[in-house]
């Protein structure tokens, strides 16, 4: 399996029915090709939405009816769209009940780096903070490694998003639960061992005794 | 479970909850539920509202029959019986500027700690409170309020719980369902999902815990 | 001519064309009988209205369509409503042009006490404190004294609803400025004198030379 | 003068003006505005935005042209003309969480003179701001922002200047619509006074300075 769809669809096994739901750009948003079926979330866009649908049919996009990229979507029966204050009024106030986001870096204390390489890439936060420090459950859709180099590591070299911790990682190799302050290995992948999982990992994981799979 | 009966959304309620509620002058407030909270008789109530209405009308229904300990409004001038037992001492009552009130509501709903504002300043509606000097110009510090349980009225929500409420009906009542741990509407109208036009949604299905059946 | 009457003739003067305008209850609800021809102004009902229009006739009022007391009013066309917040944010954002208030008391430098006799009457501040403190300018329509005492007076001695100053006051025996907190007398009612004017106010008044008549 | 023409509406916004602008990514963005901007080679700007789009789009029209001297804005990632122009130090970016962005352009326009956020605390954000501590918790204060301008766009204007967004391009300008000194805005379609129903109106037209005439 394609490791960001394998990703995607571990980290839809987390949605729970009734759940309001924020993904982030890149993996997070091919969360919503995997939604289990008979589970019912809400998906928000952040930009004033939601209710967000898949990409319409060709002839069928609004200009004004996209998601925080600008790219056109469709809404769901039951949407609803407001303004940029409501918006995060529901992040920051606890509304949303997950956040799947994208990482840089995510350190042994669970803290999340994904908004800025100093002197290389300065895109902003945009809605980041917000999200990270605000919705009930962070889950960061990530590659485990960069370039063959570690992103789960010791501590964030990179700015960081929030401090407040996430609370689980996903990766092509492994779930990792931020559980007090520290890392814990919860799943490998399908044919992924142990070891495979430590020696691509930087920050120090907590393996229990029995290490499951994936139920993928 | 999305939608409720009357009777169980107010079971769910126990004594001593604090209740935020919409309506301005009984507008826009949801008078079923409280008549049911009246009916079962409930105790100890914390009520965070715009004013305490007219006797026997909105939330001045849960004043007359004794169910509030400590409201927390801007206005209570047109309810004796607020003032009567305010003045006897069964009751505590916290004024807040009406403009305060709600910003107060708002930021326990959307996260924030608390907002600085200039009304107030240099009167009684200071006591007690911050004051933060930004560029030059002083604030006061109203700090945010939630509550355990909101109660609000639409004129209609759909089976998924969107809502919408008519002309001056809005008032507290989107600003109120953002701040509940449990949040119960009633609506004159219970529409099919698609009824609501997704502008037209003042408050989202997303954050309406129960919805209370019609008759 | 009735002395309510007459200060809310005398009040209407005072709109411009395309003013947000709030109007207490009491005295300044009459206001919006006197609006002089061919002005346009916005009427806001804290409650939730821009566009307040006359009670409606018998079987045409809505129970969801009243003014901040509760009572039934009509909208015009092009009318608006918004939440408690947005009321609000018109109010202490500036965006009200013109407040009418009633009043206790005014001091000699313009303070206004409207919201409670200690011991005696207290509904609460409403949202007079928001709209004394945010309206681009605070008239009091009040009457000059009452039971024969002064109303404006030294110092009020009830709790203040703004230390910010209002800048108009008027009532059935004149139109008193705030002028660099002092009091200005600026027009007397027809057929009152200076003299009367002084002997049933408290305050110091500064007179000038001609103090013209109301031109109602 | 409620209405006015593309070409006067710009010729009043000075060089050096500080403008609010509505639009995510370029959606719901004044764009005749800012072609007209661009024209009339307006120069040293401060623009508030949620994003500055990206080149040839929205905002991004105004950054292209070098008509912007600073920049307060959540987003920038999408423009790299916007990052070209920081790096060389013509143009200076300060970058704020978007959800406290738009609490401060909310702030200015409502009066208040800053919100408590626990956005952004212990982090780069935090640089320069105060940390205010209620009931054990700590905030950053994020302070009030104005504009001499706020430019919106809508999907329905009426004569009088109430305004209606359609659907996500509502996002920042209600709230952008509030903090500006003149509010200027431009809409898809320019309808009767009426046609717009009361609960609809998400701008109302007593803050609207000038509605844009359309070709």
């Amino acid at each position: 399996m394609n490791p960001q769809t394998l990703i995607a669809k571990r980290v839809a096994l987390e949605l729970q029915p009734g759940m309001l739901v924020n993904l982030g750009i890149g993996i997070p948003t091919q969360v919503a090709n995997h939604v289990p079926a008979g589970i019912d979330v809400f998906f928000q866009s952040e930009n004033g939405l939601i209710g967000t649908g898949p990409v319409p049919e060709p002839g069928f996009a609004h200009p004004k009816l996209t998601d925080a990229g600008g790219q056109a979507v469709s809404a769901l029966p039951g949407a609803c769209t407001f303004d940029s204050a409501f918006s995060f009024g529901l992040m920051r106030g606890g509304h949303v009940d997950m956040t799947v986001l994208g990482g840089l870096q995510v350190d042994g204390s669970g803290h999340l780096s994904n908004w800025m390489i100093p002197g290389k890439m300065v895109p902003g936060m945009g809605g980041a903070m917000d999200l990270v420090t605000g919705a009930k459950q962070v889950v960061v859709a990530m590659q485990h490694t960069v370039k063959g180099k570690p992103k789960i590591v010791s501590q964030c070299s990179l700015p960081l998003t929030s401090v407040r911790p996430v609370d689980l990682i996903v990766t092509e190799l492994a779930v990792i639960a931020v559980v007090a302050g520290r890392l814990r290995l919860q799943e490998v992948a399908p044919g992924v061992g142990v070891d495979a999982v430590l020696a691509a990992t930087e920050a120090v994981l907590e393996v229990p005794d029995h290490v499951p799979t994936m139920p993928i | 479970m999305k939608r409720i009966s009357l009777e169980e959304a107010v079971a769910a309620i126990p004594d001593g909850a604090s209740l935020a509620v919409g309506g301005f002058v009984g507008v826009g407030t949801p008078e079923r539920l409280c008549d049911e909270l009246v009916r079962q008789g409930r105790r100890d109530l914390t009520l965070i509202t715009n004013d305490t209405a007219r006797p026997g009308m909105g939330v001045g229904k849960l004043i007359s029959a004794r169910c509030v300990r400590k409201v927390i409004t801007s206005h209570i001038g047109l309810n004796p019986e607020t003032q009567q037992q305010m003045h006897a001492g069964s009751l505590e009552v916290e004024l807040v500027p009406q403009g305060s009130l709600v910003e107060r509501i708002r930021c326990g709903g959307f996260g924030l700690g608390g907002v600085l504002t200039p009304t107030g300043l240099g009167t009684l509606a200071e006591e007690g409170k911050r004051r933060i000097e930004v560029e030059g110009k002083d604030y006061l510090l109203e700090t945010a309020l939630t509550a355990d349980f909101a109660l609000v009225h639409a004129m209609y929500a759909d089976y998924s719980g969107n809502l919408h409420y008519l002309l001056t009906a809005r008032n507290f009542n989107p600003i109120v369902a953002m701040a509940g741990s449990r949040v119960m509407a009633t609506a004159d109208h219970i529409v099919p999902v698609g009824v609501i036009s997704p502008d037209d949604v003042m408050t989202p299905a997303a954050v309406v815990d129960h919805i209370v059946a019609n008759h």
